[in-house]
């Protein structure tokens, strides 16, 4: 595990570029891949929050997921979703608490996050480094403490 | 119509509780009611832990079982090849049209089932009709109506 | 690692992987109605029998299904050869007199050149090709709700008595992998109807927007112990709750700071 | 009574031969499935009635004893008095008591029971002086006939269990192995995979525990040599898979046993019972620390299921769809454990293999098939039964000199082998030797043994479609080509014999044949279109005659022919008038009938009914 794909939500301006990038990212006969991550607004003027699989430790979807289609992949630490095997029968869709796996009705497919295989394209083109992708050092502390149910950052 | 399943629970115990067991168990029903009823069918999967639906793929895959009640006379037919170039065709036919039913069916009276079976290894004999287990050998279309009373 | 030939290329493969999934890394497109990754592979269809053959073999060639046949070293594979090419035309020519308004099987046909079976076409026969998938994905689901019934050419897939069936909790996962669309459902109000069977959806409790069954996530809630206050709300509700949340940090945080 | 060792066995057996001395004569009726349907169960109830009445000296109800198919089933009820072997055919109840004074009581023979020679028109009063039986040589059905189907101590008698002490106490598992590979012994149940090699590869795969299993599917109509040797000798198969599990390594055997054979479950369990009771199986047989049982597995009623890896899905309790074998049973079969799977005859042939040892066993049939084969030779010929011959001996032999020729004399038209599988063979392939591989190579199979023989009145169009029709039925419906493929080869069929089909439709059905074959999952698909592909090869001017001239030659096929009353032979006995049920034949009695072609639905009917020859098909 080289590095780790960090959100600021802080330094977000709500401008939306990760969203494009991540569409781009995912055209298929180009035609749009719904975007996996969605900027919301947090409450206040201003404050934007970018919403994306936060790539938990105990992710409900794998549990839900009876065909055994969504993997963590090691390298990456990304939960990855093998296409090939969904069923599409949404019960990840209704059971992740964060509702960051997604309904893609263009291509009729259900689609999350897998951080482009480790190397994010929203990281890349967020403006302002609300979306990092932050190398790993040792004195790093393991995992930064969210106030929520399933610690965000990745292992 | 529900039939009196008393004796259910103990054609199950005979058999070890697996799924091995089931076509031996539907075989025992089947012997036992002369058809397999839809409670009993339920009563099994529930005993064997056999998925429903796999107990009716099994009951209607094999021809052994009858999903619908039989008659009190089963006259199964021989049509393996021997008794086919032998004239049970002709037979078939007479008896389909003296009970006004064609093979695989019961008359509305449950008096009588018709069915075909594909050899039952009395190839010498050809063509064979059996009537409730017991064998005819070398039946000609003129038997046919002696074999109705018959079984 | 085995190496193999595929249409005369050199193509590389894991022991143990079969040939379907490395004639696909190739890029080479084969049919192969009846296989999905989600299931074992069934061999139903035929659909994607290729023609392999070995130098020590001389001349002598086999034709197998590639969906279930293991990779073997120095394994020589045509995907097109006359042979295998005219296989799949009858396959889809008996196809097509089984379910001659299917859209999947007439795109197929036209691909391979037909327009209309050479066949008679069956009477009163629905577009189901018996590939199985429907019952084998209910089944590895662990559902196994529904099944084939009878033999042969009047084989067909139901429901326990072709009555609702008690196992089904509705998740479409039949309807939506079926490559003619057989399986009917409908999604009216708060009900979904499916093999006559009649199911709750869970309404989103914030915009409404209907989700999955009740019954569907009560299995999941039970089996693989996710708290059913997950299945309360709908996705798109989730990941604005979820900004909320962290929105109300960040505003704590930003006070502090300033 | 367990027999813990090799000593056990020679003293057991020799008590069985005292017991069987103490009757100089005894008194054998066959049971086996032909005599059955012909009334031989009420033949030996009167037997027993009278016994218990009468007072014979040296002999008692003991010496009756009810054995297993004779062979000569034409004849039947049999009933033969040993030692001397004295063969009375067709007995009906009513002579039970005459054979019982003259044959048993006194040294009497009741001449007009013995069996006529049709040739030579000579009364023969032993069975081994027949051409029937003395042209044959017997191994799988040494037994048959000769002992009661319901005595292990009949069997012992005739070294029932020598095999097994012998392998079990002097022979290790490979040199078991080594032997049945030397004989050369290839499967029975019709695919002929040396069984040598079968065990060797069960025995070194590494995954445990390993399975044997019996086929006793026999789904092929006209076959019934499987039935006739669980009913009539099940020890012998019984003793084939121990020596079998014991050089593959396996403590659990099953025998399948079709659904379609009540009597035969019934006798393999009473055989089972007593091989546990008399300690051939179980823990520890024979004093070693081999343990091995058996457990018989009914099957529910599926053609299919004679394939081994649907077979060994119906003894796991679930539908019988075969799956494709890249990866063998032997490695991965039932409950996905390396399984043996052999047919009843071969296993039959086991025993004989280890006491005589694979070399003697080798000297009998050809160098690539060897041994013997047991065929249930049926149909028009005359002497319907069962059969067993060295590989090797020709189809003409079999047919004329053992089968006694045709029926009524009526010309050979040919003779089906390997049922739905195999295909037809004409009169030019009559001198070809019967093997493994001969009749594949002429496009039909040896098979499993059935040999129906046809006469001029069997139309091969007819017969093609009747087997098309089997398999579409038979069919698990799985595969594509198999379904859908046979079901419109079947129309076709359909089309030809009803004289609505072109030239083309024929070259249709050959294209679609061979799709079939290439493409379908298992053996039923691959082989379905034999029975067309060999009566188009040999038979196709009688394709062409339905076709072009829309007239079946073998006046069969229904829409082609007409049935018409010869008024000069009719003499209005009425009989065909009741039987016809569409009522198209009219006339008073003692006046010549005739038949409304319109309402005639040309079912065969009145043709069958007249014995007075007075209706012709045309």
């Amino acid at each position: 595990m080289k590095s780790r794909f960090v959100v600021t939500p802080n330094l977000c301006t709500g401008c939306r570029t990760c969203e494009l990038a991540c569409s781009f990212a995912h055209a298929i006969d180009g035609k749009l891949g719904k975007s996996r991550i969605t900027v919301l607004n947090g409450g206040m003027k201003d404050l934007w929050i970018p919403v994306v699989c936060l790539q938990c430790d105990d992710p409900a979807c794998v549990k839900s997921c009876l065909v055994d289609a969504l993997r963590r992949n090691p390298e990456t630490g990304a939960v990855e979703l093998n296409q090939e095997k969904c069923v599409k029968c949404m019960a990840c869709v209704a059971a992740c608490p964060f509702g960051c796996s997604l309904f893609d009705e263009q291509h009729d497919m259900v689609v999350k996050c897998d951080l482009c295989g480790g190397d994010p394209v929203c990281a890349h083109f967020c403006p302002s480094e609300a979306l990092s992708l932050k190398p790993i050092t040792e004195n790093q502390p393991h995992r930064q403490q969210m106030p929520t149910s399933a610690p965000s950052t990745v292992k | 119509m529900n039939q009196d399943l008393r004796k259910l629970p103990k054609i199950i115990d005979h058999y070890p509780r697996k799924a091995e067991s089931l076509i031996a168990v539907l075989q025992d029903i089947q012997k036992e009611y002369h058809y397999l009823p839809s409670e009993a069918l339920k009563q099994t999967a529930t005993a064997l832990d056999v998925p429903l639906s796999k107990v009716l793929s099994v009951s209607t895959f094999y021809n052994a079982f009858s999903l619908y009640p039989r008659g009190e006379r089963v006259i199964r037919i021989c049509v393996g090849t021997t008794c086919h170039i032998r004239g049970a065709r002709q037979i078939q036919e007479q008896l389909e049209n003296r009970l006004n039913i064609k093979a695989g069916q019961t008359t509305p009276d449950l008096k009588y089932t018709l069915e075909v079976v594909n050899c039952v290894g009395a190839c010498a004999m050809a063509p064979v009709v059996i009537v409730n287990g017991k064998y005819y050998g070398s039946v000609k279309v003129s038997d046919v109506k002696k074999l109705l009373r018959r079984g | 690692m085995v190496h193999l030939i595929i249409n005369g290329k050199v193509a590389q493969a894991e022991e143990g992987e079969m040939l379907l999934t490395v004639i696909r890394r190739q890029g080479i497109e084969i049919p192969a109605l009846c296989h999905h990754e989600a299931v074992e592979p069934f061999g139903a269809c035929r659909l994607c029998t290729v023609e392999i053959t070995k130098e020590e073999w001389n001349g002598w060639k086999n034709h197998v299904t590639s969906c279930l046949y293991p990779v073997e070293s120095n394994l020589i594979v045509n995907t097109h050869s006359p042979t295998v090419i005219e296989l799949r035309k009858t396959l889809i020519d008996l196809l097509l007199a089984r379910c001659p308004n299917s859209l999947k099987i007439r795109q197929l046909a036209e691909e391979y050149g037909i327009t209309k079976t050479s066949y008679e076409e069956i009477p009163d026969a629905d577009n189901c090709i018996l590939c199985g998938l429907c019952t084998r994905i209910c089944d590895q689901m662990g559902f196994d709700a529904i099944s084939t019934v009878d033999r042969g050419h009047g084989k067909r897939v139901a429901p326990p008595f072709d009555e609702a069936p008690p196992d089904c909790v509705g998740c479409l996962a039949c309807a939506l992998n079926c490559p003619t669309n057989v399986i009917e459902f409908t999604d009216e109000g708060n009900y979904r109807t499916i093999w006559k069977k009649q199911f709750e959806l869970i309404t989103c409790a914030k915009c409404g927007k209907k989700t999955i069954t009740k019954e569907f996530a009560e299995v999941l809630s039970e089996s693989r112990n996710i708290p059913m206050s997950y299945f309360e709300i709908c996705d798109e509700c989730h990941r604005k709750e979820l900004a909320q949340a962290m929105g109300g940090i960040c505003s704590w945080s930003r006070e502090a700071v300033s | 009574m367990r027999v813990q060792t090799p000593q056990d066995l020679q003293n057991l057996r020799r008590q069985c031969l005292a017991e069987q001395e103490k009757f100089p004569k005894r008194v054998l009726v066959c049971c086996g499935p032909g005599c059955l349907a012909n009334g031989a169960a009420k033949i030996v109830e009167e037997f027993r009635r009278l016994l218990k009445k009468k007072r014979i000296k040296d002999f008692s109800v003991k010496a009756l004893k009810e054995t297993g198919c004779h062979g000569l089933c034409q004849q039947g009820p049999l009933v033969v008095i040993e030692p001397r072997g004295i063969f009375y055919t067709k007995v009906k109840v009513k002579h039970v008591e005459e054979i019982i004074e003259r044959s048993i009581r006194n040294d009497e023979i009741v001449t007009d029971l013995l069996y006529t020679d049709p040739k030579t028109n000579r009364t023969i009063e032993s069975y081994a002086d027949i051409d029937f039986y003395s042209r044959q040589h017997r191994i799988a059905l040494r037994n048959l006939g000769k002992i009661s189907q319901y005595s292990i101590r009949d069997y012992i008698t005739r070294d029932g269990y020598q095999a097994l002490a012998k392998a079990l106490t002097i022979m290790t598992p490979d040199q078991v192995i080594e032997e049945v590979t030397t004989s050369g012994l290839r499967g029975r149940g019709g695919a002929g995979f040396s069984t040598g090699r079968k065990w060797a590869t069960c025995r070194k795969a590494e995954e445990q525990p390993h399975y044997v299993i019996c086929n006793g599917d026999e789904g092929d109509p006209g076959a019934f040599m499987d039935r006739a040797i669980m009913e009539g000798d099940p020890h012998s198969v019984l003793e084939g898979m121990i020596i079998c599990a014991f050089a593959v390594g396996s403590q659990d055997g099953y025998i399948y046993v079709r659904e379609e054979y009540p009597l035969a479950v019934q006798n393999l369990q009473l055989a089972v019972d007593q091989a546990n009771e008399y300690g051939f199986l179980g823990e520890n047989i024979l004093g070693t620390n081999f343990s091995f049982n058996i457990k018989i597995s009914r099957g529910g009623g599926a053609f299919v299921c004679g394939e081994s890896s649907a077979l060994m899905k119906s003894v796991a309790g679930q539908v019988g769809e075969p799956r494709a074998k890249y990866v063998r049973s032997v490695l991965k079969g039932l409950f996905d454990k390396p399984t043996v799977l052999n047919n009843v005859e071969s296993f039959a042939n086991v025993p004989v293999v280890i006491s005589e040892g694979g070399k003697q066993f080798a000297t009998v049939g050809t160098s690539k098939s060897t041994g013997t084969k047991a065929f249930s030779l049926v149909g028009k010929v005359c002497n319907t039964g069962l059969i067993e011959v060295p590989m090797g001996t020709t189809l003409r032999e079999i047919i004329y000199d053992i089968g006694g020729g045709i029926h009524n004399d009526r010309p050979f038209k040919a003779v089906q082998t390997g049922g739905p599988s195999g295909g037809c063979l004409p009169e030019s392939k009559l001198d070809l030797p019967v093997d493994f591989d001969t009749l594949t190579e002429a496009g039909s199979m040896m098979g499993s043994g059935g040999m129906i023989v046809l006469d001029d009145h069997t139309c091969v169009v007819d017969l093609a479609k009747y087997f098309l029709s089997f398999l579409v039925e038979e069919s698990c419906g799985k595969c594509i080509p198999c379904r859908e493929g046979l079901y419109q080869l079947h129309r076709l069929a359909v089309n030809i014999s009803e004289g609505t089909a072109t030239e083309e439709d024929l070259e249709k059905m050959e294209k679609l044949s061979e799709m079939i074959v290439i493409g379908s999952l298992c053996g039923l698909g691959k082989s379905g279109p034999n029975p067309f592909l060999s009566t188009i090869r040999y038979f196709r001017d009688e394709y062409l005659a339905h076709i072009r001239d829309k007239h079946c030659p073998a006046g069969v096929c229904r829409e082609l022919i007409r049935y018409e009353v010869i008024p000069e032979k009719c003499d209005g006995c009425m009989a065909c008038i009741s039987t016809c049920v569409v009522e198209a034949i009219t006339g008073k009695k003692g006046e010549p009938h005739i038949i409304d072609q319109d309402k005639c639905d040309k079912c065969g009917a009145c043709y069958a009914v007249c014995n007075r020859d007075a209706i012709k098909v045309i």
